[in-house]
């Protein structure tokens, strides 16, 4: 918008107001996607309640568009292209989880295309919330200040709520949507007050800012402590981290299946970025403080969520807190960051190393449980029995994606944990140590239930005689194509992910 | 000039055989009985007639030592390469003088220790000037020693230590020794595979059968000629298998199988012991060779700690135990009877079960050495051998089945051989071996023709008055029974009276009474247990319900042949002293002795040969006979039927005096005859069947149940449960958390809020 | 100036807001303690806004201490008043499928 | 870390090492054949069949062209695989190797024979040989691996396919057999991967394009890891022991072993039998021990003490078993004790009794496996109480088993001996460290030699259960119920075809064992060399072992002194 304005109020008051400098082409995806999201909004209303096939595929097109421009970016800009007096950087970080939203968010379109053009639902509205989550995702991605994060996060999780509660003649969808939104508010309000103290205490809202004014000093005051807590309870609510989690699983259940894919990789993967950033950037001189608090939380989070999820009958609810074990994960590397004498990156590449997998064999993962259910209208694991007789090709493939979620080579997974291990080494403290071991011990627990979900495909008979085929919609199969080459791709040859992640150098360590 | 001719080509005779076994086995299905045991019978006669030629080859070396660097070729070919150490010779001509081969060992050392020092030293001992190694060439040249024929290949080559790889040689080692052994090998095993042509005339698994024959064969002459410890364990548990099996032979019935069972674990068992044997000795020689010579060298070389060698002899002879059925391991040896009787004939009597005392008179410079036998202590060997041949007697006394009367007297005598070893009378132990072959050889196989005649049965309640019916059955049995006797003039009567000659003289000048009385007392009742048996069988009224009838040709052929042996076989080892007395030509005299025993100086010890004593032959002789008579005077009387030991008081008091005095043996009359019921007698039955007998069968119910309860509490109970109860403890706690997800949206919020107010707190109060 | 009444009112606003989400059942009432947190924030800023102004009198430069705490602000007005509205709609969406709107009632996912 | 001198360059080429073959061609025809139709039985086994055969060739080919005299890994190749953690395709081949190697392409084609006629329920051959071929190559790439990740990858590789084998093909506790199977070797993976990379940040670096790097190479470790720490190494190592251990399987943690064996399907036992557990010992023989030679010799006591505690446990658990394939399980956990005690003994001629005692574990235990399943399929029962007169029934069949039985027990002249005396022998004198003196008060010669009586006593074991086994299956005539069968046939032709190379070798490697010491020899030697050279961390730690001359455990003995 302000691209558009600027001009303007240039003319207005000239000499008055200078607007800042922008640098277009750093900013192209955005822009794309805006305009995408302006089209879809037009071509909705343009179009009848029963022909909203375009928009589906505008959105698209739209998106990889933007991802073309996130390549266009690459090419030409210079590796840090810093807006608004730093508040917006265009770093290779931002550009490679930008790549990842846009290819998420691609993702999801294409699981939702029939799932949402066979249901009762509004087509048009649902991919205009999703190209608006994801632009606030893409936001999400370059904010290096606390009014753009927070500006990001509303605009990703606004949409995001509506979005849960999507099917809403469904009484499980509207207990999603509603616990998603209490929750979301309650959290991002929380945050907020811990945002106008951190403001208060530093006289800044730029995280490299905050982090040079709240560096000083061996003994945090406790009203530091509470802000940075604060802060970061907002984002592990968004990353659904123990005890925070709480609405995940009621809202993965309820949310409509794709919505529910979208949220538990894409919306956690900005939960993540802004957390790293805020980590990174804004609290790295705090190591007193975001250390424990991540090893904590990291604990708690994987050991809670693997237990629970070994009692789940419900695969999407198993998902649901398997994605919560598995951001106990990719906090493990947050409890090391700024450890004396190493690299802060190397952190950073593991959760980026890790998001770029999981956002693969996740969404695959959820394309197939989607696929499933076509047949079988539910979304039970014991409905999923006799899968390999009837559907050889999909049990196949969430095998695929459920032996990667294990950490198991040759698939993706192992090397996302790999590096997840890499990173607590190289910090080579105790509590590095412990993490490893604990992870060591949570990934044979999540093995048991991944296994669980193989084992009622494969080992245990069809609960009907139906054997008929299932029959996969092409845009489906497309989603599970790109999602099973990746994740194969990335345990093959790790080369691949671990050569964008190692160029996921964030700008601006410790101020 | 060195002959050898085909004397480092023996690797054929067990080619031979095994070339027949895998004929046999493969193809003989397809073939008559008659073309399947001519195969087997072809090749063993190959095997005799180059047995024969060897013999003659080894007889003419002998004659006609090899000299020079033919004989240092020869000696380095039978030590697996270069002779690098001359000076164990002259240490091991020390080592023969009482008392010094301890010397060598360095004091309180560790065992290894000392080996690892020997494996340093290598041949530089300091007091050995290099020099001396022509001295002693040309002094063992002068002396003309007969090297042994060795001819080797690499087996397996594996490095011992980071620096050293050792190339380990399989070879085959001809001198007295093995061409003795290969001769009796060769001819008995052609004599029962003729008569098991008849004998096992259309049985269901004459094929198999014949096989096994032809593998057992092979396997033997491969122990017989290996020429290192290691491939004698190879060949020691290829010839148990092949016992095993045959043994097992008609193994639809669950006690030949058992038996079959029980002979292979009481020999694995055994087995433990020359397994360790093997490689204490191994180390004790240097850990670079399993070379039989080089472990004589070195044992008597002085250089190896006593403990070392004496753990590594009394392991070896743990193994002998076994294999040659002495105490407390003789139990598997009357059950192997279960096989067909030409197989008890051949591997439980003739061969097999003498691999112990072949093993001993093998490596008996190990023995010689770590039991110290010139010490004229009574030592482990000499004991337990005395001990078995005692009790095997006694044993024999009270069988009612011929078959196990014969297996105790093999028990008996093999311990007779053993305690000839073990008291220095080496000469005698391999006499007494080559006699005993053929005599119980004889035995067993006129028992199985007995058995021939009389419907399948040993019983010798069922037997009786065959003399008229199977002459030739009988004088067989007869004759070797009296060899078995020890009367003058068949073949056992010189080979035991060398033996109780060497047990009076002993090494060193001294006696081993004990050992001799033993001997005496075993004379005695042997020839007492050989009366009965053989007037059970043959003298008095047939009781069984058969028509016997002599056997046909071929099984009596094989008798005649064995008994001839059997009766003249002693003139190979005529005694010296009565070959002057009876001015025969000295060349007749002692051939045994000169042609087998090994002179070389170093890897056999130098050993005192008794001289004959007339007053102790006499003696034996007289002992004898006066058993002979007491065993068939019983019966010809029928005092057994009269049960003259429950009237009479003095008859019955002599019966509990023997009985008390050979209470073990005795009471196995007692409660198997069910007479007797006293309380010792149920002791000792006790003590029998479950101690001694039972003992494999004890050790195994009790690893079993022992198994059992591993299995059932330990693996199944807390390995497994320890494994499951983490998995369901992990799943409990995830019940256990599910609760906090009570679905309601505001106590979500209130866990949230609470989560972020204690870590708040938390860190105020504890990181501040 | 006496920053710390305001931040005290910001608090005790904040813990009202707070015992109101937790304990109010009426999701319209819900609602309003959040904007009641809301409000607490904008306080906050715009009081710490006015104490930096004090500390550090703005100059020509751009984005000076002072100024972001009222621009946060009304950052947060805006964007409450765009989740409140979909609040509202959930809400009434609530309303229209439970019959009540009544937010502890809507259990029916748990465990 | 003054020796950042090694400089790493690329050498071979992907496609010129005939490993690289080996390993892959198993993978390709299995992606052919899911091009197949499921109905096109025959050309799917043809498929796999060619492709196994094919696998073998080549690996024939590589033992052709193997030079048994270099004393360093053969058919090299060092190329880049993970650049960011200089993680490397580096694959080689040596004495230790190259047996393993052709164990297993020799095995796979023959299994596939095996189940030519009978695939288990419920059928679906085309699945059945998907997994086998990519099992191969799982297990191939173990053996040739010689970068630590590159080797974690191909070992987890067997993990899913074995999994399927056990869960879809198993009897009738399949489910509980196959998750335990997963979660036990998944756990000990996970074990064994912290320990990669704790060896990996803790050894010295190599210079990459000019780039200072820590390395994965196996070859370069044992160098690298000298600076470790004393305590550090020992904590590796026994991240390893536990890690290698599960896999082998060591005494407490073999529980999965029985069950997975006796649920797996036929082939699939034979393949775990024959393959899957020499992965654990060969990890010791080629990563374990070669890195970290401090710390396997301090380790060394309670890897003797495990091994013999497996071989008297498992021996005892056997005599337990009324199921003859759960029997043969248990045997396999005392067969592989003697593997890890010649590994313990620490000595070249340890090593090469290892590597026999893997190869002629695999060959004897995997025909006991393929013989126990073509039982099942006969009698469809294991149960040994109903077995019994299989000479009768089957007299071929009876007699291989006679046969393996003995080569299983170790008769000398079957392969088993080689594995089994060799041991025995190479416990008798152990490499020892000079500071760990003694183990709970004893010192460590006499503890081997404790060792070598108590394995020695195994092998009495060993004839007991196989033995009475025997006579239980095989002697006696038929029971009531199978007496008049007219499913009790004899051996089968694929049966035959699949078994007489197995026999054959058998008796081969028997008499002449010669074929495999020869192949190992200088490449144990190799690996032991390490454990003979100066440490830098003995001097320390030795003198205050030796100056309390306290009687404590290594690891914390070891604690003390680090």
């Amino acid at each position: 918008m302000l691209a558009a304005v600027a001009p303007i109020l240039a003319q207005i008051a000239p000499g008055g107001f200078q607007g800042p400098p922008v640098n277009w082409v750093a900013f192209s995806p955005e822009v794309v996607l805006t305009a995408t999201l302006v089209v879809v909004v037009l071509v909705d209303v343009f179009t009848e309640r029963y022909d909203k096939g375009a928009i589906n595929t505008l959105a698209g097109i739209g998106v990889l568009l933007s991802l073309l421009f996130v390549g266009v970016v690459v090419v030409t800009a210079n590796n840090s292209e810093s807006m608004f007096g730093g508040a917006y950087v265009v770093d290779n970080f931002a550009l490679i989880m930008k790549a990842l939203f846009l290819l998420s968010g691609y993702v999801v379109i294409l699981i939702s295309t029939n799932y949402i053009g066979e249901g009762d639902y509004w087509e048009g509205e649902y991919y205009q919330l999703i190209l608006a989550s994801v632009l606030g995702m893409l936001v999400m991605a370059s904010a290096r200040d606390l009014i753009s994060i927070f500006i990001a996060l509303e605009l990703l999780s606004i949409p995001a709520y509506m979005l849960a509660a999507w099917r809403k003649r469904d009484l499980k969808s509207d207990e999603a949507g509603m616990k998603y939104y209490l929750m979301g508010v309650f959290a991002t309000a929380v945050m907020l007050y811990g945002m106008s103290l951190l403001y208060g205490l530093t006289g800044d809202t730029l995280l490299t800012k905050i982090n040079a004014a709240i560096s000083t000093g061996t003994k945090p005051p406790a009203i530091l402590i509470l802000a940075v807590i604060f802060v970061l309870v907002g984002f592990g609510f968004k990353v659904s981290a123990v005890p925070f989690h709480t609405w995940a699983p009621d809202t993965y259940e309820g949310a409509p299946t794709p919505v529910t894919a979208f949220l538990a990789v894409a919306s956690k993967a900005a939960g993540f970025v802004a957390l790293m950033n805020l980590v990174f950037i804004g609290f790295l001189g705090r190591a007193d403080i975001v250390q424990p608090l991540m090893w904590a939380l990291s604990a708690l989070t994987m050991t809670v969520g693997n237990l629970i999820a070994l009692r789940q009958t419900n695969v999407v609810r198993m998902f649901a807190y398997s994605g919560v074990a598995q951001a106990g994960y990719m906090l493990a590397p947050l409890a090391v960051a700024g450890s004396s004498g190493t690299d802060p990156n190397v952190a950073v590449r593991s959760i980026v190393t890790y998001l770029l997998i999981y956002a693969a064999m996740n969404l695959g993962a959820f394309a197939v449980v989607i696929a499933l259910a076509r047949k079988t209208r539910s979304a039970e694991i014991t409905s999923m029995s006799g899968a390999f007789h009837y559907a050889p090709g999909l049990a196949w493939c969430l095998t695929i994606f459920l032996t990667s979620l294990a950490g198991i080579p040759p698939f993706g997974g192992w090397f996302a944990k790999f590096s997840i291990f890499q990173a607590l080494f190289t910090a080579a403290t105790p509590a590095g140590y412990t993490l490893a071991v604990l992870l060591v011990v949570n990934s044979v627990i999540a093995a048991f239930y991944y296994m669980r979900v193989v084992r009622v495909m494969a080992f245990e008979p069809a609960d009907d005689v139906d054997m008929t085929p299932v029959k996969v919609p092409s845009s489906l199969l497309v989603a599970m194509g790109i999602t099973v080459v990746v994740t194969v791709l990335t345990g093959v040859v790790p080369a691949i992910v671990s050569q964008f992640a190692s160029s996921a150098s964030l700008v601006g360590f410790g101020g | 000039m060195d002959s050898v001719g085909i004397m480092d080509k023996v690797f054929l005779l067990p080619l031979i055989m095994a070339s027949s076994f895998v004929i046999i086995l493969f193809v003989g299905k397809r073939f008559s009985e008659r073309v399947t045991s001519s195969i087997g019978i072809g090749a063993v006669g190959a095997c005799f007639v180059l047995s024969l030629v060897i013999g003659a080859q080894w007889i003419n070396r002998v004659d006609n030592p090899p000299t020079g660097a033919a004989a240092v070729a020869a000696e380095e070919a039978c030590l697996g390469g270069p002779g690098d150490d001359p000076q164990a010779r002259e240490g091991g001509g020390r080592g023969a003088e009482p008392g010094s081969a301890e010397r060598g060992a360095p004091t309180g050392a560790a065992p290894g220790e000392s080996a690892a020092v020997l494996g340093q030293e290598g041949g530089g001992s300091t007091e050995s000037p290099s020099a001396e190694g022509g001295q002693a060439e040309s002094a063992q040249a002068k002396r003309g020693e007969t090297i042994p024929v060795c001819a080797s290949i690499t087996w397996f080559e594996t490095a011992v230590s980071t620096s050293q790889t050792i190339k380990f040689e399989a070879g085959t080692v001809l001198d007295g020794l093995s061409a003795l052994m290969l001769f009796v090998v060769s001819i008995i095993s052609l004599l029962v595979h003729i008569y098991s042509k008849e004998y096992l005339h259309d049985d269901r698994r004459f094929t198999h059968y014949y096989a096994f024959l032809s593998l057992f064969t092979a396997s033997m002459l491969f122990f017989v000629l290996g020429s290192n410890s290691l491939q004698m364990l190879v060949g020691w548990e290829l010839v148990g298998v092949c016992s095993f099996v045959l043994i097992g032979h008609w193994w639809e019935e669950g006690n030949n199988t058992y038996a079959a069972l029980k002979a292979f674990l009481t020999n694995r068992v055994g087995d433990t012991g020359l397994i360790i044997g093997v490689i204490v000795t191994f180390f004790a020689a240097g850990a670079t060779s399993f070379n039989v010579f080089r472990l004589n060298e070195a044992a008597l070389s002085g250089k190896v700690s006593s403990t070392l060698l004496l753990i590594g002899a009394i392991a070896l002879f743990w193994g002998v135990t076994s294999k040659s059925g002495q105490f407390p391991l003789h139990t598997w040896l009357p059950d192997a009877m279960a096989g067909p009787t030409p197989v008890s004939a051949l591997i439980h009597a003739a061969t097999m079960v003498v691999a112990g005392v072949y093993l001993i008179a093998r490596l008996y410079g190990v023995f010689y050495a770590g039991l110290q036998i010139n010490n004229n202590t009574i030592n482990y060997v000499a004991f337990i051998g005395g001990f078995t041949a005692l009790i095997g007697a006694g044993l024999a006394f009270v069988q009612k089945d011929i078959k196990k009367v014969l297996a105790y007297s093999t028990v008996s005598q093999l311990g007779y051989m053993v305690m000839a070893l073990g008291v220095g009378a080496w000469t005698a132990a391999v006499f007494h071996l080559f006699t005993h072959a053929f005599f119980k050889a004889s035995m067993f196989l006129g028992a199985g023709s007995v058995s021939h005649a009389c419907h399948h049965t040993f019983d010798m309640d069922e037997m009786g008055g065959l003399k008229k019916k199977m002459p030739i059955t009988r004088w067989t049995f007869m004759f070797s029974g009296f060899a078995l006797a020890g009367i003058f003039p068949f073949a056992g009567f010189f080979s035991k009276d060398e033996i109780l000659a060497g047990a009076a003289n002993g090494q060193g000048g001294n006696a081993y009474t004990i050992m001799l009385v033993f001997g005496l007392v075993v004379a005695f009742m042997t020839a007492a247990y050989m009366g009965r048996t053989y007037y059970r069988t043959f003298e008095g009224e047939y009781r069984g319900h058969a028509h016997p009838h002599e056997s046909p040709k071929i099984m009596t052929i094989p008798l005649i042949i064995l008994t001839t042996f059997a009766t003249i076989g002693g003139v190979v080892n005529f005694p010296g002293k009565l070959t002057e007395w009876l001015r025969l030509p000295q060349t007749f005299g002692g051939r045994l002795e000169h042609y087998v025993q090994p002179e070389w100086a170093g890897r056999f010890p130098t050993l005192d040969v008794a001289e004959f004593n007339p007053w102790l032959a006499t003696g034996s002789v007289l002992l004898a006979l006066l058993g002979m008579f007491i065993g068939i005077g019983w019966y010809a009387n029928r005092l057994y039927e009269r049960k003259l030991t429950e009237r009479s008081k003095v008859l019955h008091a002599g019966y509990t005096f023997l009985a008390n005095k050979y209470y073990l043996d005795a009471l196995y009359e007692n409660v198997i005859r069910d007479r007797g019921v006293f309380p010792l007698a149920r002791a000792s039955y006790w003590f029998n069947q479950y101690v001694v007998d039972g003992i494999v069968n004890a050790v195994g119910v009790g690893s079993r149940s022992v198994g059992n309860f591993l299995y059932k509490y330990l693996d199944q109970g807390a390995i497994d449960g320890a494994v499951n109860g983490t998995g369901i403890v992990s799943d409990e706690s995830g019940q256990l958390l599910r609760r906090i997800q009570t679905g309601k949206v505001q106590q979500y919020a209130a866990l949230f809020f609470f989560g972020a107010t204690v870590l708040t707190i938390f860190f105020v109060v504890f990181i501040r | 100036m006496l920053i710390n009444a305001y931040l005290l009112l910001a608090a005790v606003l904040f813990c009202i807001g707070v015992y109101g989400v937790l304990a109010r059942r009426n999701g319209v009432l819900v609602l309003m303690s959040i904007e009641l947190i809301l409000n607490s924030v904008n306080i906050n800023l715009v009081a710490f806004g006015a104490w930096w102004g004090a500390q550090q009198p703005c100059g020509a430069a751009q984005g000076c201490a002072a100024t972001i705490g009222p621009v946060f602000a009304l950052f947060v007005i805006t964007v409450a008043a765009a989740e409140v509205g979909v609040g509202l709609a959930l809400v009434l969406m609530l309303y229209r499928n439970f019959k009540s709107i009544d937010i502890d009632q809507v259990d029916s996912m748990k465990g | 870390m003054q020796l950042a001198q090694i400089v790493v360059q690329d050498t071979g080429s992907f496609f010129r090492t005939p490993l690289t073959y080996v390993v892959f061609i198993p993978i390709v025809g299995a992606l052919f054949m899911m091009l197949i139709p499921r109905a096109q039985e025959s050309f799917i086994k043809w498929a796999a069949l060619i492709t196994s055969l094919l696998a073998f060739g080549v690996s024939l080919f590589v033992a052709a062209k193997f030079d048994y005299n270099a004393a360093k890994p053969e058919f090299f190749a060092n190329l880049p695989w993970i650049p960011v953690i200089n993680s490397r395709y580096i694959v080689g081949i040596d004495g230790i190797s190259l047996p393993l190697l052709l164990l297993t392409t020799f095995i796979v084609p023959l299994c596939i024979i095996y189940s030519w006629k009978h695939f288990p329920e419920p059928h679906n051959p085309k699945a059945f040989l998907i997994l086998i071929l990519v099992l191969e190559t799982g297990m191939v790439g173990s053996f040739i691996a010689l970068d630590l990740i590159l080797f974690f990858v191909f070992f987890e590789i067997v993990l899913l396919p074995m999994y399927f084998m056990i869960g879809v093909w198993g009897g009738e506790q399949r489910q509980y057999a196959s998750i335990k199977f997963f979660l036990f070797t998944l756990f000990g993976s996970a074990l064994m991967i912290i320990s990669f990379l704790a060896l990996y940040f803790l050894s010295a670096k190599v210079m990459v394009d000019g780039q200072p790097m820590n390395s994965f190479d196996m070859m370069l470790l044992p160098e690298l890891a000298r600076g470790i720490s004393a305590t550090w190494a020992l904590v590796i190592f026994g991240g390893f022991f536990i890690g290698f251990g599960i896999k082998v399987p060591i005494f407490p943690f073999h529980t999965w072993l029985p069950d997975a064996h006796t649920q797996a399907p036929t082939v699939g036992s034979v393949i775990l039998a024959a393959v899957l557990l020499k992965l654990g010992t060969y990890g010791f023989v080629r990563i374990a021990v070669p890195i970290l030679p401090d710390a396997a010799r301090s380790w060394a006591p309670w890897i003797g003490l495990v091994a013999v505690i497996g071989i008297i446990y498992g021996a005892l658990c056997c005599l337990a078993q009324t199921d003859m394939k759960r029997l043969i399980a248990f045997s396999s956990v005392a067969h592989m004790g003697f593997v890890m005690l010649a590994i313990a003994s620490l000595t070249p001629f340890g090593f090469n009794a290892a590597v026999f005692g893997m190869v002629a574990h695999g060959l004897i235990t995997g025909m006991l496996f393929f013989l126990a399943g073509s039982t099942k399929e006969r009698y469809h029962t294991l149960e040994i109480n109903r077995l019994g007169g299989l000479l009768v029934s089957a007299p071929r069949m009876g007699w291989i088993l006679g046969l393996t039985a003995m080569a299983s027990l170790g008769l000398p002249g079957l392969a088993g001996f080689w594995g089994e005396f060799p041991a025995i022998l190479s416990s008798y004198k152990p490499t020892s460290p000079d500071y760990v003196t003694s183990f709970f008060g004893v010192e460590m010669q006499p503890l081997f030699q404790g060792y070598m009586v108590v394995a020695v006593l195994g092998t009495v074991f060993a004839a007991g259960y196989l033995l009475w086994l025997y006579q239980r299956v095989a002697f006696g005539t038929p029971k009531e119920e199978f007496a008049h069968d007219p499913h009790l046939h004899d051996v089968t032709k694929p049966e035959w075809i699949a078994w007489l190379p197995m026999l054959v070798l058998i008796v081969v490697l028997g008499v002449y064992p010669n074929l495999i010491f020869r192949t190992t020899n200088d490449s144990a030697k190799r690996a032991t060399a390490v454990l003979t050279r100066q440490s830098e961390q003995t001097g320390g730690t030795g003198g205050e072992g030796s100056g309390t001359g306290e009687a404590a455990p290594p690891p914390s003995g070891g604690g003390n002194g680090g």
